[in-house]
C-alpha cells in the first residue's frame, strides 16, 4: 500500500532526486544528503505541496462548476469570457484579490482579525491530508481518519466567531453568532449519521469504509443517514437553505462583511474547500468512494487513475446537487433552522443509527444492496 | 578606480534621495574608514524595508513591465466587483444588467454588498447632498485599487434635477470618476460598455 | 345629494367657522373652514361622516397667505372630500391631525419642512426628507431654483 | 442595540435607512429615515411647462413610470379643462396595466431574492424585459417613456403591436403558474412568510396604508373600481383581495392582480384593434410643451387669460393609491404640484408591522411592501 500511496510517490521522487544529486558530490556531502531524515522531511514537504496544488485546483474548478451550473439554472450563461468558457475567471478573481490593499478597520482587533481567516483556511486545508481520494492518494492508513476529519471539520465555527467578533461590526457579530449556533446544532445529527455508517462498515478508517462498499454502496441501506448527513452538511457548509450567517438580505455579507482583499479570498476559498470536503465525505461514506459497480465495463474502470477519475466525477455530481438546492430553495430562519436541527434531525439520525444496528444484526445488508455485484 | 563609498543612510526622517541631494550642494566631508566586515544583528524591522526596496527595484527593472503588471492588470480588469446598491432609476437598469438577458457575470462582474470586497462603485442615480457623505464613506471603505463609474445623467451632472436644491451636480464633485455613462437611464448594454471601457483603462494602467 | 349632508353636519358642529362647501369634480366637494376649528372638524369628518382614511396633506404658498389642504376618503360613500383652510403668511400654524388620523404624521412632517406650516401638538415634528438642520423651506415662492455653483471636480490621487 | 439598515444595504431596494432597535434577534423598535433621494420634483415642476413635468414623472417612480405619468396627466387635464380623445384613454389604460405587470414582476424579483430564492429573481427580470420590449416598441424607451401628454398620448401604436402583445400575455400567463409553483409550492417559503408582518384592516386604514397591503387585509378597495378613470368604467375585472394581511396574502394579491391585468389588457387590445382614431386632443394651447428655460420670480405672474383651475386625480398605482393635486393659476407653469405617494404612507406605518418580528423577517416584510424610494422622497 505504501508504495502505491501518494506519500510513497513523493518519497520516491525525493529519494531519486537526492541520490542523483548525491552521486555527483564528494564523500561527506553525498552521505549527508541522502540521509533518511532529510529525505523524509523533504518528501513530507513535497507531499504537502502536491496536496495543496491538487486541492487548490479542485476548489477553483469547483467554484467554476458552481457558477456555470447556477447560471444554467437561472437561464443565463455564467462566466464565459475569461479563458475557455470562463475557466480562468476564478484565477483572475484570486489574483485580483491578492493584489488588493490589505487593511484592517480602525476599531477591529488586530490579532483576531488576521488570525481568524487564516486559521479557518488552514484547518480546511488540513482535511485534504486526511481524506483518501483513491487507492493511491492518501498519507497512509490512519485507523481513525473519519473521526479526525470530522474533528477538524468542526473547528470552523470557532474561527468564524473569532473573526466575526474581532471585526467590530454588528452585522459580522450577528453572523458569527448565528454561525456558531447553527454549526453546533447540526454537528450532532451529522455525527450520528456517521455513526450509522461506522456500525455497518465496522471501521473508522475511510479506506476500509470504501472497500466495504465494493459490493453495495451504502446509500441504499442507509438512505435515512444519507438524508440527515446531506442536510447537516448543507448547514455546516452554510449553503443556501441554511446560509443564515451570510444571509445577504439582512446581514450585508454576514461575518465577512468587514473583510476584503486576500482575507476575503481566504474565506471564499475555505468555504469552497469545505464544500469540496463535504462532497468528498458524501461520496466516501455513501457513494462507494472510488469503487465502481461490477456491471460497469472494465475498460471504464481499469485505465490509469480511474479511481481518482470516478471519485471526482461523483464528487462533482454531489456538489451539483448542492448547487441545485441552492438554486431552488429559499433561506430558512434562524429559529426554524435550530428547531429543525434539534427536534427533527436528531431523532431522525437516531433512527438511522438504530436502523443500521438492526441491519447489521439481522445480516440482511445484501438485500438492500443498491448495486449488487455477484461477481466479486 | 573604485566607486566612491555610498553616503550613510540617514537613520531618521528623510530619505536616501534627500541625502544625495544634500551631497551635491554641500562640500564632501572626509569619512572615516569603514571596516570591511561589520558584525551586527539585522533586525527584522530593519531588514524588511531594505529587502522590500531591493526586491522592488529588481522587480521594477525586470519583471514588472513585462510580467507582473500585465498579469495583475489582466486579473483586475477581468474581475470587477461593483458595489451592490441602488440610488435611483439607473439602479433598475443596473439590476437588469445582471439579469438573464444581459448577464454581466459573463465578464466576471459580480455585485458584492460589502464595500470592503468591491473594486468598483457604480453611482447609479441621483446623488443628493443628504447622501453625499455616506457615499464618500463607502468610497473610502473600498480598498485600493478602486474605480468609480458615474452611470447616467444624474450622476454625471445632475441630469433633469440639476437645478434642484438638494441634488449634487455630478458625483465627480465628491469622488474621482473614471468613466461616465450617458443616458437617462443608460440601457444595460451601455452600462456593460462603460465597464468594458473601464477595463481598457485598467489595461493601460501603470502604477 | 350626499354633499348636502356633509355641509349640514359640519355646519351644525363648527358653526360659522365653516366657510362653505365648494363643488369639486368627482368628489364630495371642497370644504373650506377656519383653522381654529381644525380639531372639531376633523373629529366630525372622521366620526360622524365616516371619512376614516386620510390620504394626503399638503400646503400651498399663495404669497399673501398659505393654504393647507387635506384629502380624506370614505369607504361607505366611496367619495373623496377635500378640506382646505387658509392660514396667515406670518407664522402659519394649525392643529395637527395626527391624533385623529395617525396617517397624518409623515404628511405633516413633510408639509412642515417644505411649506413651513407649523402643526401644533404634532407627536414628532422633525425633518423627514431634508437633512437635519436644513433651515430653508423649498416649496415657498420666495425660494428660488438656480443653476448649481461650479464645484471643484475631484481628481484621482494615484 | 440600534442598527442602521441602509442607505447601502441589500434589503432596502433603494436609498433609505431603516433604523432598527433589536434585542437579540427580536425587533423592539424601528424608525425609517427617508429623504436620501429627495430631488425636489414638486419644486422643479413649478419651473417647467405642463408637458415637461411628464419627464420628471417618469423618474418619480422609476418602476412605474407610466402610472405616474397617467396620474399627473389626469390632474393636469382637470386643471386645464382639457378632454383627451377616447382612444388615448384606452392607450393610457394599456400603458398602466402593462406597467402594473412590469412593476409587480420587478417586485417579485426583488421579493424572492429577499427570502433567498435566487433563480426566480432572474426569471422575474427576464419576463419583465418582455414587457419593457413592448414599451420600447411604441415609446422608444425602456423605463423613462415620456409618452403621455396633457390631452392625449404622443403617438399611436406601431402596426402589429396588438398581436405581439397578446403573445406576451400568453407567455406571462404560463409563467404566473410557474411562479406560484416556485413560491407557494415550497414549504420553506410558506414557513417564512405565513403570519409575518401582519397589519390588520383597521390599522391599515388608520395609518393610511393602501394598495395591495390594504387588499391583503380583506378590504376591497381599488380606485379603478371606486372612482373609475380612463377606460376602466368600460372594462371588466375583479379586485384582488386576500385574507391574512401577512406577507403571503400580499404575495397572493399581487399575483392575482397580474392575472387581472392580463384579463384587462386582452379587452383593451381588442378594443384598440377595432377603434382607430386620434390620440391627441385638437386645439391644445401651444405653450403646453414650450421649450424649457429657467424662469425667474416674475415669470410666475399671470400672463395669459387662460382659465384657472385645480385638478385632483387619484389612480391605482402598482404600489397603491396615488394622488396628484395640480393648481393652475393661468400661467404656462403649474403653480403647485403635490403628489401623494402610496409607498410614503405604507412606509410611515413601519412600526406597526415590523415590531415584534425578527431581524431575519425584515427582508420579507419590507419586500412585501414593495418599496420605490423615488416616489417616497420625490
Amino acid at each position: 500500500m505504501s508504495s502505491l500511496s501518494l506519500y510513497g510517490v513523493s518519497f520516491d521522487l525525493v529519494h531519486l532526486l537526492l541520490t542523483s544529486i548525491g552521486s555527483v558530490l564528494p564523500y561527506p556531502l553525498d552521505a549527508w544528503i541522502t540521509n533518511g531524515t532529510l529525505v523524509l522531511v523533504l518528501s513530507v514537504l513535497v507531499f504537502a505541496a502536491i496536496l495543496l496544488a491538487a486541492s487548490m485546483i479542485n476548489t477553483i474548478v469547483l467554484i467554476w462548476w458552481e457558477r456555470k451550473l447556477l447560471g444554467r439554472f437561472m437561464d443565463r450563461r455564467g462566466a464565459m469570457h475569461v479563458g475557455y468558457a470562463g475557466l480562468l475567471q476564478n484565477f483572475a478573481d484570486g489574483l485580483k484579490l491578492f493584489r488588493k490593499h490589505t487593511f484592517k478597520p480602525a476599531e477591529a482587533d488586530t490579532l483576531g482579525f488576521f488570525s481568524g481567516p487564516t486559521a479557518y483556511m488552514v484547518t480546511s486545508m488540513i482535511l485534504f491530508g486526511v481524506l483518501p481520494i483513491s487507492t493511491g492518494w492518501n498519507s497512509g492508513s490512519l485507523p481513525l481518519s473519519l473521526l479526525l476529519a470530522l474533528a477538524i471539520f468542526s473547528f470552523a465555527p470557532l474561527f468564524i466567531f473569532v473573526s466575526a467578533w474581532s471585526s467590530n461590526n454588528k452585522y459580522s457579530l450577528m453572523g458569527g453568532m448565528r454561525s456558531a449556533a447553527q454549526m453546533i446544532a447540526y454537528e450532532v445529527p451529522l455525527l450520528l449519521a456517521v455513526v450509522a455508517v461506522v456500525i455497518v462498515s465496522g471501521s473508522f478508517d475511510l479506506t476500509t469504509i470504501v472497500t466495504e462498499q465494493q459490493n453495495y454502496w451504502f446509500w441504499g441501506p442507509l438512505f435515512l443517514a444519507l438524508v440527515v448527513f446531506v442536510a447537516g452538511m448543507l448547514a455546516e457548509m452554510e449553503r443556501i437553505p441554511f446560509d443564515l450567517p451570510e444571509a445577504e438580505a439582512e446581514l450585508v455579507e454576514g461575518w465577512n462583511t468587514e473583510y476584503g482583499g486576500m482575507l476575503f479570498a481566504f474565506f471564499m476559498l475555505a468555504d469552497y474547500l469545505r464544500g469540496l470536503v463535504g462532497s468528498f465525505l458524501v461520496v466516501l461514506l455513501f457513494l462507494g468512494g472510488w469503487t465502481m459497480p461490477s456491471w460497469v465495463p472494465g475498460a471504464l474502470t481499469n485505465f490509469p487513475l480511474a479511481g481518482i477519475f470516478w471519485f471526482l466525477v461523483k464528487t462533482y455530481l454531489v456538489f451539483g446537487l448542492f448547487v441545485w438546492i441552492r438554486a431552488s430553495l429559499p433561506r430558512v430562519r434562524t429559529d426554524q433552522l435550530l428547531r429543525v436541527g434539534w427536534n427533527r434531525m436528531i431523532p431522525l439520525s437516531l433512527a438511522a443509527v438504530f436502523l443500521a444496528a438492526a441491519l447489521v444484526t439481522v445480516k440482511c445488508l445484501p438485500v438492500f444492496g443498491c448495486l449488487p455485484s455477484p461477481g466479486v | 578606480m573604485s566607486a566612491p563609498p555610498a553616503p550613510p543612510m540617514p537613520r531618521t526622517a528623510g530619505s536616501a534621495a534627500e541625502a544625495y541631494r544634500l551631497e551635491g550642494e554641500l562640500p564632501m566631508v572626509e569619512q572615516p574608514a569603514v571596516p570591511f566586515v561589520e558584525i551586527e544583528t539585522v533586525r527584522a524591522r530593519e531588514f524588511i524595508p531594505a529587502a522590500k526596496e531591493a526586491f522592488g527595484a529588481l522587480i521594477a527593472e525586470q519583471g514588472q513591465a513585462k510580467l507582473i503588471r500585465p498579469t495583475f492588470n489582466w486579473a483586475g480588469r477581468n474581475s470587477l466587483f461593483p458595489l451592490h446598491w441602488g440610488l435611483a432609476c439607473c439602479a433598475i437598469e443596473f439590476a437588469s444588467a445582471f439579469s438573464a438577458r444581459w448577464d454581466s457575470e459573463r465578464f466576471g462582474i459580480v455585485p458584492r454588498s460589502s464595500p470592503r470586497q468591491c473594486d468598483l462603485m457604480i453611482v447609479n442615480g441621483t446623488v443628493t447632498w443628504k447622501v453625499a457623505h455616506k457615499l464618500i464613506t463607502l468610497y473610502e471603505q473600498m480598498p485600493e485599487p478602486k474605480w468609480v463609474i458615474a452611470m447616467g445623467n444624474c450622476a454625471t451632472g445632475g441630469g433633469p434635477f440639476r437645478t434642484a436644491y438638494s441634488v449634487v451636480p455630478g458625483v465627480d464633485k465628491l469622488v474621482p470618476v473614471d468613466v461616465y455613462i450617458a443616458g437617462c437611464p443608460p440601457r444595460p448594454e451601455a452600462m456593460i460598455d462603460g465597464i468594458l471601457r473601464l477595463e481598457e483603462l485598467i489595461r493601460e494602467r501603470r502604477e | 345629494m350626499q354633499s348636502d349632508d356633509v355641509a349640514r353636519t359640519v355646519a351644525a358642529q363648527i358653526g360659522e367657522r365653516f366657510l362653505g362647501l365648494e363643488p369639486f369634480p368627482r368628489t364630495a366637494g371642497r370644504l373650506r373652514f377656519r383653522s381654529e376649528a381644525a380639531l372639531p372638524l376633523f373629529h366630525t369628518v372622521k366620526e360622524q361622516l365616516g371619512f376614516h382614511h386620510l390620504s394626503m396633506v399638503g400646503g400651498i404658498d399663495w404669497v399673501t397667505h398659505r393654504e393647507v389642504f387635506y384629502v380624506v376618503w370614505s369607504d361607505d360613500r366611496r367619495q373623496y372630500l377635500l378640506l382646505s383652510a387658509d392660514l396667515p403668511a406670518a407664522a402659519p400654524h394649525i392643529e395637527s391631525a395626527a391624533s385623529v388620523w395617525p396617517a397624518a404624521n409623515w404628511h405633516e412632517r413633510e408639509t412642515w419642512e417644505l411649506v413651513d406650516i407649523q402643526f401644533d401638538h404634532h407627536p414628532d415634528l422633525r425633518h423627514l426628507l431634508l437633512p437635519d438642520g436644513y433651515e430653508a423651506h423649498p416649496l415657498l415662492r420666495s425660494f428660488q431654483l438656480h443653476e448649481p455653483e461650479e464645484l471643484e471636480v475631484k481628481q484621482r490621487s494615484v | 442595540m440600534w442598527i442602521n439598515m441602509g442607505p447601502q444595504h441589500p434589503m432596502t431596494h433603494g436609498l433609505w435607512n431603516l433604523r432598527v432597535k433589536i434585542d437579540g434577534e427580536l425587533i423592539t423598535d424601528c424608525d425609517p429615515e427617508m429623504g436620501y433621494l429627495h430631488r425636489g420634483i414638486e419644486k422643479i415642476s413649478e419651473d417647467r411647462h405642463y408637458n415637461e413635468v411628464i419627464t420628471l414623472m417618469d423618474r418619480t417612480c422609476y418602476v412605474a413610470g407610466f402610472a405616474w405619468e397617467h396620474l399627473y396627466v389626469l390632474a393636469a387635464e382637470e386643471a386645464l379643462h382639457i378632454q383627451p380623445p377616447e382612444r388615448a384613454e384606452y392607450l393610457r389604460t394599456l400603458c398602466e396595466e402593462f406597467q402594473r405587470i412590469g412593476s409587480h414582476l420587478m417586485w417579485y424579483a426583488a421579493f424572492v431574492q429577499d427570502i433567498g430564492l435566487m433563480s426566480p429573481f432572474l426569471y422575474g427580470m427576464r419576463d419583465r424585459d418582455l414587457v419593457l420590449d413592448l414599451f420600447q416598441s411604441y415609446t422608444g424607451a425602456r423605463m423613462t417613456y415620456e409618452y403621455m401628454r396633457v390631452g392625449g398620448v404622443r403617438n399611436d401604436l406601431p402596426p402589429g403591436f396588438t398581436g405581439h402583445a397578446r403573445k406576451v400575455l400568453d407567455w406571462l400567463s404560463d409563467r404566473f403558474v410557474e411562479y406560484d409553483r416556485l413560491c407557494l409550492g415550497s414549504d420553506i417559503f410558506r414557513k417564512r412568510c405565513d403570519g409575518l408582518g401582519v397589519l390588520s384592516a383597521a390599522d391599515c386604514v388608520a395609518t393610511g396604508v393602501t394598495g395591495p397591503m390594504l387588499r391583503s387585509a380583506g378590504v376591497k378597495r381599488d380606485v379603478r373600481r371606486d372612482r373609475p378613470y380612463a377606460a376602466y368604467p368600460q372594462l371588466d375585472f375583479d379586485v384582488a383581495v386576500a385574507d391574512g394581511a401577512d406577507v403571503t396574502a400580499r404575495y397572493l394579491v399581487r399575483m392575482e392582480e397580474m392575472r387581472q391585468s392580463v384579463r384587462l389588457l386582452r379587452q383593451v387590445l381588442d378594443w384598440l384593434d377595432h377603434h382607430p382614431g386620434p390620440v391627441l386632443a385638437d386645439r391644445l394651447p401651444r405653450w403646453l410643451g414650450a421649450p424649457y428655460a429657467p424662469v425667474g420670480k416674475e415669470e410666475y405672474v399671470l400672463k395669459r387669460n387662460y382659465p384657472k383651475g385645480v385638478g385632483f386625480s387619484s389612480i391605482e398605482e402598482p404600489h397603491g393609491e396615488a394622488q396628484a393635486y395640480v393648481v393652475n393659476e393661468g400661467s404656462e407653469h403649474p403653480y403647485r404640484v403635490k403628489f401623494r405617494s402610496p409607498v410614503f404612507a405604507n412606509l410611515s406605518a413601519t412600526r406597526h408591522y415590523l415590531v415584534g418580528y425578527r431581524v431575519a423577517d425584515i427582508p420579507p416584510i419590507m419586500g412585501s411592501v414593495d418599496i420605490c424610494v423615488g416616489e417616497v422622497d420625490r
